[in-house]
């Protein structure tokens, strides 16, 4: 199964743009069109937010055996992130030794090839966390 | 048992929808419905959603847990469940949200269906839609979807006489209903020489025998029609609500000039709602071929066993005929996400019975009928709806 | 709403079963539930089918309409409906069969589930799996299905000072009751020292702490309690059937200790079946994983939230311990067909409640629960029930 | 897509082993498990039955745009054919002009090539149909 078209252009991939509701003023990362807390009131009114890129990691874990699309790249380090505007989101943990990663660890947003896709030769990007030196 | 009604209804376009992932178009037609029924989040009890192979065209299963999110539910914890019957899924989420709220189980029930098609590359759209039909007895040895219902028609024409210009026909005149919709994925018109020029697919279908590819998102609000007049001025009651199913197998069937799993859905839905044929005013049928059309309303008993080609051909059906079908654009020029599809149907019988059709609307429509076929006619679903 | 009875259960061996075809496994649980049940097939008003990826497992969608094919029904044209909540899809299958029954529509309602995941080679069941999960958000940036669970592993370990081995604990005494029960894919016993030298898949969990890739089917047959009697001596009442959701990702959860879909289940479902957690007398619960178990057990209520890897330890879930969880073997050692196990859950229940669990039975056990969930928690499934 | 590892081994691919019902007599491919007609009855009483091989063209078409399993062997005919036993199947003719395809053209089965899988270097037999000359 290769990565569908759509998904190798999501922006927020890029740029970690999420959205603030226009309501209550939550941010959301992965993006989404309705707040849970405001729902239709909020329809419409979901602005767009860009996240300073800075979280702290909630927990994680070291992937030992991949899925085909990441063959030949574990061990490697999956973490769910609390960012500092308040929301989550999982991704990886790199440039760092494995051992290193620990909860409570700060880290920053860096962006990185994520997979690729031999048969196509496609090469998709997005963003992975590196230790955030303070 | 209790009356049903639909008090909301929303739809994307259909399309190539490019820069649309599932999830949004989703989320699109659920907000669209949501809004156009006036009802808040906290009001929802359940929802039901329609898709066919979303594991193999978008590398997604458990939708029901994504539309939660998408419309941001979660923290309400309500049932929402996927169902999936091949291109009968979106009548099969209509289905069981109606039952949910016939039986007084839930009052507002949110009904989706989706399909994200475009996104997989050259055969894989054709090799996915075989898993609607038999994969070990069928697929197996070379059958395609289009090649299956090719055998229906090949076996209507013998039978009955049924000529390819009338199975163009059908393509021409939802083509031309398609041209009046601007949801559509195909908004230009053909002519009987278009069709009959395409490229051929499986003998005697040609490319503009054949629905697209697409890609769209379909909702629907249900509610008990006692407390419909609450939210909108012009509730559409659901007057019979019928799922069937046959063999998987085109081979394993009775006859292969009709699908017995909608005859059967047609004859029970017809006693439910206490009508004949001749009084359905509009109907959206599963042209998923052109073929499906004509054995379609044959199976609806518009017509008799084997005149559906000549009655196309006479006009019965067109937008101004006796029978208007297919005034979307039906499957072939709306398009036709798969799982969308049953939804959209009912969009359509809502927006007509509501007067809300614009330059296609059927004049003094009250009666509506959705026909939706899974597979090569494993599964149908046959609605009727009126205006109250 | 009435009562709702399981007059009939039936199920395949779970494991890797080579020489049978998916269809060969659904009617093989389906002919026994109806055999068990006494039923003829006439008798059946509608079928509910559990199946998480058959698409992608075996290229077949659809599988409503060819699980009537395959039990001879398709000349009754019966709906037959196929619902996904992944790895939940079996229990949802119950529900919504319980649903059909409580609420007048139907009286005799056979649910089934299935999944044939070994023929698929290598790395592409990691990848199906993860379909269950949030494949744009979670799965395309490396996370696969155990790593998820994992995710939640260390933060309950980090929480609670759960331990490795209380982990593993789970997957002993899961074994340890797979080598009782004859249908299940493992009934090797192993030692927590088996289980920690295993490979680790995602840290902290090792392979002896994941359930394996099976096959198999299951089947239920649902009534009228009021009816039941008519069929079977010991009909085993379903006191509560509840579906509920989250957000299909685990980021967008509430909290990362807890399922807070299958918390709200077990809540409704106590309340409704009107029992405490400390009434169960037998559970089966969704062991995916070994942490799964832990937080299932703390979720349902047998003990205090960040209790469940202590609790474990000290044998309040061993087979004569104060409350006996997955006497079958669970996820770990009896298999996991996705599909199937929402349903092989409830078959563990009633074979305990009839007192027909063998080696394994659990005395006196009147009140049973059974806890199915999809993916990481997007859907749970909780039922209760009880002798009568 | 790759052809499931069961496929490779039905045997009634190869041997047109179906089932005829132990209670009212009907012979059934596919193989079934229940007869449709004697529902329990017909549990356990499923006898395996060699079909002799020989039936009627009942509708056929000629397929342009194939699968990606059959890329390369279009156009083929597929059709759906009644066995004298009484059964339907859907099988491909071959050996014959595809012009010369009929409904109610009598054809009789032989064993072929279905299927090839490029990537697991596998071949997958069973019948087709050709022309019977009687
Ligand atoms: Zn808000
Ligand atoms: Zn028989």
């Amino acid at each position: 199964m290769g990565v569908p078209r759509y998904w190798r252009e999501i922006p927020s991939r890029y740029n970690l743009i999420g959205k603030k509701c226009g309501v209550c003023g939550k941010i959301y990362f992965p993006p989404r069109s309705i707040c849970p807390t405001c729902r239709r009131k909020s329809a419409g009114k979901m602005e767009d937010y860009k996240l300073d890129g800075k979280g702290t990691v909630e927990s994680f874990t070291i992937i030992r055996v991949p899925p085909p699309e990441f063959e030949g790249k574990s061990p490697y380090a999956i973490a769910l992130i609390k960012m500092d505007e308040g929301c989550y989101l999982t991704g990886q943990i790199v440039d760092c030794n494995l051992d290193d990663i620990h909860i409570g660890m700060r880290v920053e947003a860096c962006f990185r090839r994520i997979q690729e896709d031999g048969k196509r030769g496609a090469i998709y990007y997005g963003y992975k966390f590196r230790s955030l030196k303070s | 048992m209790r009356d049903v009604a639909v008090i909301g209804i929303g739809m994307t376009e259909f399309g190539e929808i490019w820069e649309k992932s599932f999830r949004e178009l989703v989320a699109e037609a659920g907000i669209k419905a949501i809004m156009d029924a006036g009802i808040e989040g906290e009001e929802i009890d359940a929802l039901y959603i329609g898709g066919m192979s979303t594991g193999r065209f978008i590398g997604q299963e458990h939708v029901g847990s994504l539309a939660v999110e998408v419309a941001g539910l979660e923290d309400l914890h309500i049932p929402s469940t996927r169902v999936e019957a091949a291109c009968a899924s979106g009548g099969v989420a209509m289905h069981q949200g109606y039952l949910a709220v016939a039986s007084g189980m839930y009052d507002i029930v949110v009904v989706g269906g989706a399909e994200k098609m475009t996104d997989v590359v050259g055969g894989e759209a054709t090799n996915i839609l075989a898993s609607a039909a038999d994969r070990e007895w069928e697929a197996f040895f070379g059958a395609t979807f289009p090649g299956l219902y090719a055998l229906m028609a090949k076996y209507h024409m013998h039978k009955y006489g049924t000529t390819q210009e009338q199975l163009a026909m059908v393509a021409v005149k939802n083509h031309y209903n398609g041209s009046l919709n601007p949801k559509a994925q195909f908004k230009r018109r053909i002519s009987v020489e278009d069709v009959l020029k395409s490229p051929m697919v499986a003998d005697p279908l040609h490319l503009l025998d054949c629905s697209p590819i697409s890609d769209g998102a379909a909702a629907a609000v249900l509610a008990p029609l006692e407390i419909a007049k609450k939210y909108t001025d012009k509730p559409i009651k659901i007057s019979a609500s019928i799922q069937a199913t046959d063999t998987l197998s085109l081979h394993g069937r009775k006859r292969f000039d009709a699908l017995p799993a909608a005859q059967h859905a047609a004859k029970l839905a017809y006693e439910k709602a206490d009508i004949k044929p001749k009084d359905v005013d509009v109907a959206e049928v599963h042209d998923c071929f052109t073929i499906a059309e004509i054995i379609a309303i044959e199976d609806l008993g518009f017509v008799e066993k084997g005149k559906g080609g000549k009655a196309t051909e006479e006009g019965l059906t067109a937008l101004d005929g006796e029978i208007p079908v297919n005034t979307s654009g039906g499957l072939k020029a709306k398009g036709h996400p798969v799982g969308a599809t049953g939804v959209a149907q009912i969009n359509e019988i809502v927006l007509q019975l509501r007067g809300e059709a614009g330059e296609r609307q059927v004049k003094e429509a009250e009666i509506g009928l959705a026909h939706n076929v899974g597979g090569s006619g494993g599964t149908a679903v046959v609605h009727i709806l009126e205006v109250i």
